[in-house]
């Protein structure tokens, strides 16, 4: 095996093994949507950065099993820490994209340490704990963080010196886009990379994975830090676009909203993770819009109805209709 | 491509200015709270806009006035500002209202400043909000607006000692340094400053700390819903009221939940801008008209901050239709009768000068409820939190 | 001395309140495991019913505490029979998400059947009244929780440690097909202790609400105080859960007579601690 | 000395003793079998030198260095490896991945960040080899829980040996497998690298008799006897202790 033999091996598995169809869908849809609903930028945007949240608890949850209610934390972590750079620092969004992600691999890589090493409702209970911890911290931390009035006096600079952030949101769509899709790469990289199989091994069998000699408790805690960068860069996008971070980035709403955009879509693929996002946050746009008393119905039913008629999520669809029609061709003879 | 972009661009600008240009009908976006752990508020506001609609019609000016109500579920800065984009890009309002919490309003300023859109905020009672955008006008109070009155009258009615005691956030210790900063002034002494978490459930602890220092009078400042009943509850259990020392409050006895806090309300002492039970004419009409639209609606600062707001909105309409500049210019000294007592618009400031009552709480003979009792007012002022 | 006997006395009576709301929850998910988020919703619908029953329809505390109990676990039945039963053989992420919507589906109901304000229920006159105890006074309505927490403790004791009933369910719960083959009526078992749980979720509702007050919201709002009382108690120990109870409701309240400006963070602390050196909670089974 | 060599292990949780004073060596090349009525530690025995419980007392030494305080991935890099009693695969994967990931962790490559998983040709193509071996090439491809149960014990078996271990410790390999696939297991058994130290532990005596050279008797977490096959099946007491007991 000579050394130069990977990367060359590497593209051509990409090219012919890894179907990129979805994600080139994915792309040209968002590229359509941008066009075809002009006047939505700002919700797109905001669609975007949960997206980004939510692919960064697929990587945690989806792929390593590590069932967390706690995601915020890193989250809100990311957007305080972008927010207080530009405020003080710089108002460079790219700079400030770097620090959230450091920011947010920070505090998964210390609070890791402790959560990796639980499981079932104590890992709940610990992660939930974590992310009170820190928004106690923000609101006792007054004069760094505006505490309940919230971080303000966040003025983004243009993008990469060019592109201003307009009312409208273009620079905010495109840039949150183009964020996105760099994320999203990483991620593919990550989870199609030996500690992406790695990890879903822990999620299949933590015992197996000790008894082939992996050091589960150092891979869980290297991908949970991967995925506090990325929630990190999710919280970051949010308080730039925004220009203003409020306590309640470390909502425990917003861990459980998380949770459901995932399942719904399929956890354990990233698309899934899109697809869960772009559905539930058009559905609770649509249905906040129709009857903003009483959309809650609509919201449980929905996650209802996922976790009894399409436990696999949006993904297990095609899989569920071909069980329906006696054609599933995974079927055992 | 990028010529697509542009001419995309070009026809959304083109339609945008078209709305704005043309418009018979002034859209008025109101970003609250209809879903969540706070949506009584989006319910309050709701319910005093239509009152007021009634009372007056849906027209100003000659023009239509159309409400759009977007939920924003709670203190959400993303989605305030989301929906802010969205009603001002897609549905092309020309007005902005509503905003309970000090973020959402924050998280405006920007935008508003770029649309010169006049935005009317129902609640958000952080005086710095204003500073942000000339484009903000407030309809509620501000937290020294309230506190510092209630201090000089603490003091005058022969308080001399008192412990303050706060949720642990933002506007309590807003509430805190009013009431220490005027109660000190006048020769009074804050023995003790607590400020209690947000996330208490059991006050006995902090109750028995003011009790032991057996104070004239404690200071109280808690956001509405459970924190107020459980201190006040904890306050009247605890026997405080029996040793002498009184309840001294702002919002805590506020109508929406006073019937919920039962007897154990009765003799609590606040100083604040508005009461159910405020004895006018406009008040009357407007507490029955709310009545009769919505059963069992009770009228608080939220409603009459939705009301005064609207009011202001009317005015705008009138006097500039969809011109924002001249719409802010046309309100900024207006006086008039609001439910709550006589208020005038402070230009500088955009926040409203008015009355400040001391109130207990009693029960009402004729109808078995709680209601604030004024007992005077103890003075007339604009927002005293403003700094230049 | 006072403040140790303050700290003791309202540190107790605290830790009866927590352990009132949470022993439903500590039934359900404790001995059925079933990672019911869920819990608050019923807290909430016996809240609800009580404040319904006595401040509309005029009816006395008790009677109405008791007839909402009862509706609470009528209603947890039908709901044990129609969706609880698919969720207990799900994965534990599914029972998170499915129970959160059952949750929402409550909050809604809730919201428009009576609004999002605070439902107040009001005590009988002799439990408003307070207690002298010498040094200090104490209200008498948190004499009558003490003493309500000693008798479900107990009560609770003897049906799952001491009764047949109790040895049917935890062999249902080790192993459902060993205990279908000895003849064990399964269904019955789960479902009669799901209204236990759920009728004991009400009574907690309803005799904390004068911390813990009924709204709309309540499910959520308090939903992780729960799962607190539970996970450092110990799945599947009611004597765990009320020993976490105790002491926490005196961790707390000591923070707030000593340190209250970093409370917050002091009692998450102890809990990120204890679970970290006991992950099985204080009485947790291996 | 070669291979392993447990000296005066002991093993108790709180009064109860499941293991007392072992001694136990497993040269490269052995094949050795650990039998025993049930309760009689034999899978604490196999926890104990994989690293998966911690000894009370005692050394365990792997080529003449102390192990006993290497926790179990560690050991497993050593070259102790074990196959679980009942079936543990990575049931989302595929048979492929199954393989491919034991592999990785050998080669030190198991916690890299880029570079795909299966983008190392020599290493796809050891799995081929390796699958080949136990006839699962056709079924490479194909998720874990399609399988039949005697074709996973396979997997399982060809996943413990990717790892090139040397010393392998088979935990009741044919249990729960149907008697119209158990030769399967056998055929793979006989085929193991001859210089491999392989430990089996097993109720079913006639697989026992066919791959054991060397047979331990273990009773209450004591060894009560060592001897070949011949020697075991003719012994009093392990007839009454053990076979009678099985056999009744």
């Amino acid at each position: 095996m000579s050394v130069q033999e990977i990367p060359l091996t590497t593209i051509r598995t990409r090219i012919r093994g890894v179907p990129l169809m979805p994600e080139a869908v994915m792309l040209a849809l968002a590229v359509i949507a941008y066009f075809l609903f002009p006047y939505d930028l700002a919700l797109l945007t905001r669609i975007m950065v949960m997206m980004l949240f939510v692919l960064s608890l697929d990587l945690v949850l989806g792929y390593a099993g590590i069932a967390t209610l706690g995601h915020a934390a890193l989250y809100g972590t990311g957007a305080y820490a972008a927010g207080l750079f530009a405020v003080h620092v710089s108002a460079d969004p790219v700079t400030g994209l770097v620090v959230g992600a450091a920011a947010g691999a920070a505090l998964a890589l210390v609070s890791g340490l402790l959560l990796m090493r639980a499981h079932g409702l104590t890992l709940l209970m610990l992660s939930i704990a974590v992310t009170l911890i820190c928004q106690e911290i923000a609101n006792k931390a007054r004069d760094l963080t505006g505490g309940a009035d919230g971080l303000r006096g966040i003025r983004m600079e243009p993008v990469l010196g060019l592109f201003k952030f307009d009312f409208v949101g273009r620079t905010g769509f495109w840039y949150a886009l183009a964020v996105l899709c760099v994320c999203y790469a990483v991620l593919k990289v990550v989870t199609l990379s030996p500690i992406g199989l790695s990890v879903r091994g822990i999620k299949d069998s933590a015992a197996r994975m000790v008894a082939i000699g992996s050091p589960v408790y150092r891979r869980l805690v290297t991908i949970y830090t991967i995925g506090g960068a990325v929630a990190g860069v999710a919280g970051a996008l949010a308080a730039q676009v925004t220009q203003l971070v409020s306590l309640e980035v470390y909502a425990f709403n917003l861990s459980a909203e998380a949770l459901i955009m995932l399942i719904l879509g399929g956890a354990g693929r990233l698309h899934g993770a899109i697809i869960g996002t772009l559905i539930f946050m058009v559905v609770h746009h649509i249905a906040a819009s129709v009857d903003p008393f009483n959309w809650l119905f609509i919201i449980g039913a929905l996650v209802l109805g996922i976790v009894f008629f399409v436990p696999a999520g949006m993904l297990g669809i095609p899989a569920a209709l071909r069980n329906l029609t006696g054609r599933n061709g995974d079927a055992r003879p | 491509m990028n010529n697509l972009v542009r001419a995309a661009l070009a026809a959304a600008m083109a339609t945008l200015c078209a709305g704005a240009c043309w418009a018979d009908t002034i859209k008025v976006g109101v970003i609250a709270e209809f879903s969540g752990p706070f949506a009584i508020y989006g319910k309050q506001y709701k319910e005093a806009i239509e009152t007021y609609v009634a009372q007056h019609g849906s027209q100003s000016g000659g023009h239509d006035i159309e409400f759009i109500y977007k939920d924003v579920g709670g203190a959400n800065p993303d989605l305030a500002k989301t929906l802010a984009q969205e009603l001002l890009i897609r549905d092309r309002v020309n007005y902005l209202a509503g905003l309970t919490f000090t973020p959402n309003a924050l998280a405006l300023a920007p935008l508003i400043e770029q649309s010169e859109t006049p935005t009317v905020i129902f609640n958000a009672a952080t005086s710095a909000i204003n500073k942000q955008s000339p484009y903000f006008l407030r309809t509620s109070y501000t937290l020294w607006q309230v506190s510092t009155p209630l201090a000089d009258w603490a003091y005058d009615q022969g308080i001399h000692t008192v412990v303050t005691a706060v949720s642990d956030y933002g506007p309590g210790i807003d509430a805190e340094n009013a009431f220490k900063a005027a109660f000190e002034k006048k020769g009074g002494k804050v023995i003790d400053t607590i400020r209690m978490p947000l996330a208490t459930t059991d006050f006995t602890p902090f109750i028995q700390r003011v009790r032991s220092q057996a104070p004239n009078g404690v200071f109280a400042f808690l956001p509405g819903g459970p924190p107020t009943f459980g201190f006040t509850k904890s306050y009247n259990e605890n026997g405080l009221a029996k040793e002498g020392i009184r309840f001294l409050g702002t919002a805590e006895t506020e109508e929406s939940n006073l019937q919920a806090l039962g007897d154990a309300a009765i003799g609590l002492t606040t100083a604040f801008h508005y009461s159910e039970a405020h004895d006018s004419d406009v008040n009357a009409a407007f507490t029955k008209k709310l009545g009769e639209l919505s059963a069992g609606a009770v009228a608080n600062w939220a409603s009459v901050g939705a009301y005064d707001g609207t009011h202001l909105i009317y005015k705008m309409v009138e006097a500039a239709g969809a011109d924002g500049p001249k719409a802010i210019e046309a309100v900024k000294s207006l006086k008039w009768e609001s439910p709550r007592g006589p208020v005038e618009m402070d230009p500088k400031t955009r926040t409203l000068i008015q009355n400040v009552y001391i109130r207990d709480v009693e029960r009402d003979k004729d109808s078995g409820r709680l209601v604030n009792r004024e007992k005077g007012v103890i003075a007339t002022v604009g927002d005293l939190g403003w700094t230049d | 001395m006072s403040l140790i006997l303050n700290i003791a006395v309202d540190g107790i009576a605290y830790g009866m309140i927590l352990f009132m709301i949470s022993i439903g929850l500590s039934v359900t998910m404790g001995l059925m495991r079933v990672i019911n988020l869920a819990h608050g919703a019923f807290a909430l619908l016996g809240g609800a019913a009580a404040h319904a029953l006595i401040a509309r329809a005029g009816l006395s505390f008790m009677a109405a505490a008791l007839l909402a109990i009862m509706a609470t676990m009528a209603i947890a039945f039908l709901l044990e029979r129609l969706v609880y039963r698919r969720i207990y053989g799900l994965g534990e992420l599914q029972q998170v998400l499915a129970t959160i919507g059952i949750t929402f589906i409550f909050i809604a109901l809730v919201n428009r059947l009576l609004g999002s304000s605070l439902l107040a229920i009001p005590l009988p006159d002799f439990l408003q009244q307070s207690v002298d105890l010498g040094f200090r006074v104490l209200p008498a309505h948190r004499l009558a929780v003490i003493l309500a927490g000693a008798v479900v403790i107990a009560g609770l004791y003897l049906t799952i440690e001491r009764s047949r009933f109790g040895t049917r369910l935890r062999a249902a719960v080790d192993n459902r097909s060993i205990a279908s083959a000895l003849g064990i009526n399964i269904d019955a078992v789960f479902a009669a202790t799901f209204c236990l749980g759920a009728g004991l979720a009400a009574l907690g509702g309803i005799l904390g609400a004068e911390l813990l007050p009924i709204d709309a919201y309540y499910p959520l709002r308090y939903m992780v105080l729960f799962l607190i009382v539970v996970s450092v108690g110990g799945m599947g120990s009611i004597t765990g859960s009320f020993m976490a109870a105790l002491a926490l409701g005196i961790l707390e309240t000591a923070s707030r007579y000593l340190i209250p400006d970093f409370g917050t963070i002091v009692f998450f602390a102890a809990v990120m601690a204890v679970l970290a050196i006991r992950p099985r909670g204080l009485l947790g089974k291996a | 000395m070669q291979g392993l060599e447990v000296r005066g292990l002991r093993k108790s949780f709180g009064g109860l003793t499941v293991a007392q004073e072992i001694d136990f060596d497993l040269p490269p090349g052995a094949r050795k079998a650990l039998i025993g009525p049930n309760g009689a530690g034999k899978t604490t025995f196999a926890n104990l030198v994989t690293g998966k419980l911690k000894p009370s007392g005692g050394s365990i030494r792997f080529d003449g260095s102390d192990i006993g305080s290497l926790g179990e991935s560690e050991r497993v890099k050593r070259g102790i490896a074990k196959t679980f009693q009942i079936t543990t695969l990575f049931r989302t994967m595929t048979v492929r991945e199954n393989i491919r990931l034991p592999i990785l962790e050998r080669q030190g490559r198991g916690g890299r960040m880029f570079g795909g998983a299966a983008a190392d040709r020599a290493t796809e193509a050891e799995i081929d080899a390796l699958l080949d071996q136990f006839a699962l090439l056709p079924l490479a491809d194909k998720p874990i829980h399609l399988l039949a149960y005697g074709q996973q014990r396979l997997v399982e078996l060809a996943l413990t040996l990717a790892l090139r271990p040397r010393v392998l410790i088979l935990d009741e390999p044919a249990a729960g497998v149907p008697s119209s696939e158990s030769h399967l297991i056998l055929q793979a058994i006989e085929r193991l690298p001859a210089e491999l130290a392989v430990l089996i532990i097993e109720h079913d005596m006639d697989l026992v008799f066919r791959i054991a050279r060397s047979i331990v008797v273990l009773v209450n977490g004591r060894i009560l006897t060592e001897g070949t096959p011949d020697e075991i099946s003719r012994d009093p007491m392990v007839r009454q202790l053990y076979l009678g007991e099985a056999h009744v």
